[in-house]
């Protein structure tokens, strides 16, 4: 079963929720992360998301299957974007249910944090001077 | 032995390319991240990064072998 | 402006989320409360849900509101069902978007607690025994 | 005076309809319950309920005045 996806084109979120239906599930939450105009202060006009596809896919699996362990779930799935996004664009989804609230928000924060940490997937910003760079966190927290 | 690198990232931009093969005696991946690193002038050490051999990430110990893909991860910003 | 709704018909969550953009956000976290088919170790078939909805409709506002105050949020809305609802049916709806995921969980969470705390609505449920009842929590935690 | 009370959840099902009109002298919220809830054999007291008065969530020693809407609410269940 295939958990996490890799996507270059538009994500659509109500078909990827239909994977989280459950009857004995009460709460879904769902992570989307966005393209917005701007990162630290510098103003941004578009991003390009890189990825090490069979790595990504199989780190973002285990991610997935940790969370079934550790958190009392029905189901958790996530998409990541690569290519070229626009402002507004969505970059990442991530939805999980459960039958409690407390595990599906709990579950839903570790998986994108474990997300940003891990999954192989670099984001280069093109800045409205002009300039543009790929992101290379050094502990500093990622949003 | 010839080995198949791929490069992602700020690596990619500072070799000019995403992928080489490259003839090496390096045992390791360590060595070879100083040799590839000489080449191409990277700016990451090897503390900021992680190796994949194969689509998998493993020590910079792991043995190298004949036809083997090896992967430089620099620093993740996915999300 | 109205950020909080009581709906007589199904959540349409495609439509709640447009309410939410804003080229400044980077996260977005939607949580559902969804009719499961096991409350407390009984089976359910069926829920109604009843409102005081000129009450439940100022509560929710209130709500929203101080969530808007409280956390940096771009947006925040939410929509609550009244009437009958089936096993796996939309009964409540909150979304919330923010530059950073930090601030938009602590407030979906936040606000979701705030509803079921506050907002004038109750649920009966119909068992498969044949017996229904309204709940009336007495300080118990609410999943 | 004459007020009107609606009632919800077990409150309805306990008094057997969904609003009423009552004539009382009761001169707070807290007086009115006790009279309502001896007819109609309500099992929540005042201490798990709230009550609104046209719209508004207020004390139990809030005044009421002729055409008020009041409605007594019970613990909430929703979401």
């Amino acid at each position: 079963m295939n958990r996490f996806s890799v996507s270059e084109s538009r994500i659509d979120p109500a078909i990827e929720k239909q994977g989280l239906d459950d009857v004995g599930a009460g709460a879904c939450v769902i992570f989307e992360g966005w393209v917005r105009n701007h990162n630290e202060g510098k103003s941004v006009h578009q991003l390009d998301y890189q990825a090490y596809a069979p790595l990504a896919r199989s780190e973002g699996e285990a991610i997935l299957s940790e969370a079934m362990s550790r958190f009392k779930l029905r189901a958790a799935s996530a998409v990541h974007r690569t290519g070229s996004l626009a402002i507004g664009d969505m970059a990442v989804w991530v939805g999980v249910s459960a039958d409690h609230r407390d595990a599906a928000y709990n579950a839903s924060r570790w998986i994108i944090d474990e997300i940003k940490l891990r999954v192989p997937i670099w984001k280069n910003e093109h800045y409205a001077d002009g300039e543009s760079g790929w992101l290379h966190p050094d502990n500093t927290p990622v949003d | 032995m010839n080995v198949r690198l791929l490069y992602f990232a700020s690596l990619a931009d500072q070799a000019g390319r995403a992928e080489e093969s490259v003839e090496t005696s390096a045992n390791n991946p360590a060595t070879l991240y100083d040799e590839v690193r000489q080449r191409h002038g990277f700016s990451l050490d090897t503390g900021r990064l992680r190796v994949a051999v194969n689509g998998q990430i493993v020590d910079w110990t792991h043995g190298i072998n004949e036809g083997d893909e090896i992967v430089f991860l620099p620093p993740v910003s996915g999300g």
